[in-house]
């Protein structure tokens, strides 16, 4: 009998894969197409301590194979999401991990507080988001923002926290490093690639921020080498993100050194495209005899 | 296959304008496609992730159970689109968003601009009352005849004047007497007949957007209205005018 | 009457587009697909002092929108180079950009060295091939040891001295103000990034490296931001590389900032694509009424 | 079009064996198809950049300026490939690399393992010589007829022992008498070729290796010989067996 439980800082996930932060709402649409149950678990959409309509201007601009992203964490703020979503995604039996934004350490601080009466299973801290600035800088670039931002951040989360990485770190081994010494029990990564685009007839950036989050199978040789990379260096438990459109991919991401793995933006080319890796990882792990996940995970 | 997301069967994908397509489809399976005015079904024409996203198209006709697209090829992906021929097969998710009220009654008035036409006609059909057709075009004319089945009064402008009036179809269109006005066309159009009709008669209107999702998760589609932000693909395609804050 | 000439250091391209180092040999294989004149000019694959077999194992590996490749350098020799492939180079009329790499500082010294004499137009330092590591560390990675290359090679280097970015940069921004401190003439960006894949049923990289170089229309969107980002902040002559498939992409390149453009992978997809973009590029001035590429370079 | 670079026209595309394919296709335009035993063409059987490569595929036959391939579905490529009707268009480069020597005489065996068949048809056909057609497969034959109108004596052995031989190819094989070899196959049975012929009879194989560019410039699929590196796209993909080192 195969068994494609993990269990990642405590929490026990049915499956090693989970709907990725911002592209699965709070599951609702989702729960219309297949029941929710089947996912190992779901990262909410990226909540804000207040609520936020997100940015002007196109959001959303096609690139070989990927996408371009500037939705600017539009949320209904942690409050909101407490009491409209969370009773619903409670309901469908899978894991919560709660995404949490924020433009200030403040702000995060507030944010994670407020989850910890919660029934959320796990918060992602996302250190990483292209689209928010904070003075130029998102939190995930550079280590000692990161540390600092993690260090506040745990003082006061109660849940298990997986700090989720920038894929435009200076240098992703050192973040990951430093938000484990700040006390981060996980790390996912990646989150987007900052990336742009032109309107060459308009003669202006494409999106109204100028810079936007890459995500999409285009990116996935890059995330794969970055989690190999992160995995080396660090202990404790990964999730896996970037470009995972089959159970191929998410082998490859479990090989690499990852726990579990995120699906993004594959959720838009086909809806059940998760219950499609889940299947393709059973009968993989069959085929290989493979008993558990453990037996391959960072196998090179 | 799970809810609304199908293959579908080219029964016929034929040119009725120099861009202009229209494509019947047939179901994969034995369930029917279904679809009310307004509402869409995100279209994928190709194998592979290239391109990456599939494509919203509103639905323009149902008829026992086959679907009616009629769309303008404007990039990669409504060519593709033009290019399946009879036989292929193609996978699409719908119907999808929030179409137009069909149940209203009294005189109604609709107005759409260039492919904006798609939605409207199958509107015209559905709606069980006076209609009157106002379509503008660039300057070629197409489903003419089809419209007239459907409508009272047709009204024609062409931007060449090649058919009906010269000019934009804003430009005869008078508000006074309808009960409702329905439209779907371009940004600046629909923008102007909201003006026209300000204080006079509810006009609702279809919006465009980029989608990824189309169905509500990813919120790239949002647009800004006096309700607050919402989806096109969800809350939408189609809003009351006077609560959508245009852009530009 | 448009003119899509550009002038980058000096020389004179007839137009903007360069095929990319590495991509397009000393041009003797294209040269029976088109005339080499039409190009504004090439870049030779790597040359190192001494003569390289390359990587072993697989080379090149297919991705979503790209290619990983591990080459590593595979090349004559500087000598054999000037002997072997200049003369025929010479013949085809036009530009002619040397790329450099190498092992050490003494190594890029040596080889630059030897090409003072000969008739090439232009050196382009790669600093940045992720197939070649010294200490574990590309040159290019961080700016301090870019700045030492770009120096040494400065003292010797009698042509304009253009350097080519890594993508994988710490920060690219620094150090591409480094290399201009340094004596760079014009920047070239980017080389390809560093990415990975597996082989789940070998259990094993693909590559015998680990890490290999992604390149093609996949890393556009981040290569175009980084020539933007870079573009804004030094005012040598930019050469943007990285996943240009048409002249709406070169266009791109150019209004973030670009002098030129450079095509690698595409020349793949369709040995003429360099005369489809030189070709789109001029049609596309026609169409908006533009006289020369300075009316539209760095417009945003 | 350029030299090399073409557009074929699929003339038909059947299916000759559970995952082998025998696709033929006339030029798009009116410049034959050209190529010798050996050499390849680069096909892109699809719109778009996904796959992002072409993909190498020898000539299997040409008559008339109309081209055959003889292939086996392996993965993306050419499971699309394999879709292609009749009258489909296809980009394909070529005819690349070196191919076997066609003017040797006397008695000269060929080997070839699985699809590996595919040039040493051709190959059999354009020999104006005796051959022994040695032709290996896992569990399933195909083309048989075909080769046995231009072979003298065709050996077969299948892995499952449906056909001919049970077990390998090489198993049936002697180098004795034969002035030539030539072969292509999966390289562990090229390599044993080699060693059974080694000091008696000179070995020409055609070897694969992953290519992006197929023309020599990227370097991509070099192998290492005892003449240095070389490139199976231009040097090769023929190459004296005795010549090439084996990895793994
Ligand atoms: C709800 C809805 C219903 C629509 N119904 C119809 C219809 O019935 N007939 C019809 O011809 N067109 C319709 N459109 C517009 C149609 O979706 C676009 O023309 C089409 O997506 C363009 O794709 P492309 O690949 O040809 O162009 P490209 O420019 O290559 O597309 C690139 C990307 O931009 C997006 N995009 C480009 N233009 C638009 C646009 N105007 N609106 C939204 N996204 C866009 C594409 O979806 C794609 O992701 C509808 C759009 C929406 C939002
Ligand atoms: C000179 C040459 C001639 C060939 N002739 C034939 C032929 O006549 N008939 C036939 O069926 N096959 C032939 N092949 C093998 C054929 O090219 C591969 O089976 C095919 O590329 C697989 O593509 P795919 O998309 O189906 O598989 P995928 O595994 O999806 O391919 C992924 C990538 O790997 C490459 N690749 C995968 N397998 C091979 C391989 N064995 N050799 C080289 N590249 C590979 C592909 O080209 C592509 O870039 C030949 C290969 C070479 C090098
Ligand atoms: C439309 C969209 C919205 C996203 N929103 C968030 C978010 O709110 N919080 C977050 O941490 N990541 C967000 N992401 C990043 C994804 O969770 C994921 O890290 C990234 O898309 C890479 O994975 P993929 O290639 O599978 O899409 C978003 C991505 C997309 C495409
Ligand atoms: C097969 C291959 C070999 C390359 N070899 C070199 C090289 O020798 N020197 C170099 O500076 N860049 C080399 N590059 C990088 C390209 O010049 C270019 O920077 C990169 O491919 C990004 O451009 P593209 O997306 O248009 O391919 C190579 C790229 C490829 C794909
Ligand atoms: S397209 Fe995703 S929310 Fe509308
Ligand atoms: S495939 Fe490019 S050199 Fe052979």
């Amino acid at each position: 009998m195969i068994n494609t439980k993990v269990n990642i800082c405590g929490i026990e996930f049915k499956n090693p894969v989970i709907a990725a932060s911002g592209t699965f709402g709070f599951g609702r649409e989702y729960a219309n197409y297949f029941p929710l149950s089947k996912l190992g678990g779901i990262c909410t959409k990226g909540l804000t301590l207040k609520k936020k309509e997100g940015n002007k201007g196109i959001r959303i601009y096609e690139t070989t194979g990927g996408i371009l992203n500037s939705i600017g964490l539009e949320n209904p703020g942690i409050n909101n999401f407490i009491k409209e979503e969370l009773p619903f995604m409670i309901e469908q039996g899978t894991v919560i991990i709660a995404n949490v934004g924020g433009s200030s350490i403040e702000d995060y601080v507030k944010a994670v507080d407020k989850l910890n009466e919660t029934e959320i299973d796990i918060v992602e801290l996302n250190i990483s988001c292209p689209n928010i600035r904070v003075g130029g800088m998102a939190f995930g670039i550079k280590s000692k923002i990161a540390y600092e931002v993690v260090t506040e951040v745990r003082k006061v989360c109660k849940k298990p926290l997986i700090v989720k990485l920038s894929p435009n770190a200076e240098n992703i081994v050192h973040v990951a490093e430093n938000c484990v010494k700040a006390g981060a029990d996980g790390l996912s990564l990646v989150n987007t690639f900052a990336g742009m685009a032109i309107d060459i007839e308009k003669r202006k950036p494409v999106f109204d921020n100028i810079i936007a989050g890459l995500s999409g199978p285009c990116i996935k040789p890059i995330a794969l080498r970055m989690v190999y990379e992160v995995s080396k260096a660090v202990d404790v438990p990964i999730l896996g993100i970037g470009g995972i459109m089959g159970y191929k991919d998410a082998i490859e991401f479990i090989m690499a050194g990852a726990w579990a793995v995120q699906i993004g933006s594959g959720n838009f080319i086909k809806p059940t495209i998760t219950l499609d890796i889940i299947d393709g990882i059973e009968k993989f792990m069959i085929n290989e005899g493979i008993k558990s996940l453990d037996e391959i995970r960072r196998v090179i | 296959m799970e809810k609304g997301y199908k293959k579908g069967v080219v029964k016929w994908n034929i040119q009725v304008a120099s861009n202009i397509y229209e494509m019947k489809m047939t179901p994969h399976s034995t369930r029917p496609f279904q679809g009310e005015p307004g509402q869409f079904y995100m279209l994928r024409g190709w194998k592979g992730l290239d391109p990456f996203l599939a494509r919203p198209i509103s639905v323009s006709n149902i008829i026992d159970g086959e679907i009616t697209f009629l769309y303008e090829v404007r990039g990669r992906g409504t060519d593709i689109i033009s290019k399946l021929k009879s036989g292929d097969t193609l996978e699409l998710m719908g119907p999808l968003g929030n179409g137009f009220n069909t149940s209203l009654k009294g005189n109604i008035a609709l107005i759409s601009g260039g492919i904006g036409i798609a939605p409207v006609i199958f509107l015209a059909k559905s709606l069980k009352t006076d209609v009157d057709f106002y379509c503008g075009f660039r300057d070629e004319v197409y489903c003419i005849d089809e419209i007239k089945k459907y409508s009272r009064n047709v009204y024609i402008s062409t931007e060449n004047g090649i058919v009906g009036h010269e000019g934009l179809i804003t430009e005869i269109f008078q508000p006074d007497g309808y009960e409702v006005v329905y439209s779907c066309g371009p940004v600046a159009m629909m923008k102007k007949v909201v003006e026209i009709c300000e204080g006079k008669v509810p006009v609702y209107i279809s919006m465009e957007s980029r989608m990824a999702c189309g169905m509500g998760a990813c919120l790239g589609c949002s647009i800004k209205t006096s309700k607050g932000i919402q989806r096109v693909c969800k809350e939408g395609p189609v809003f009351l005018g006077e609560e959508v804050f245009f852009s530009d």
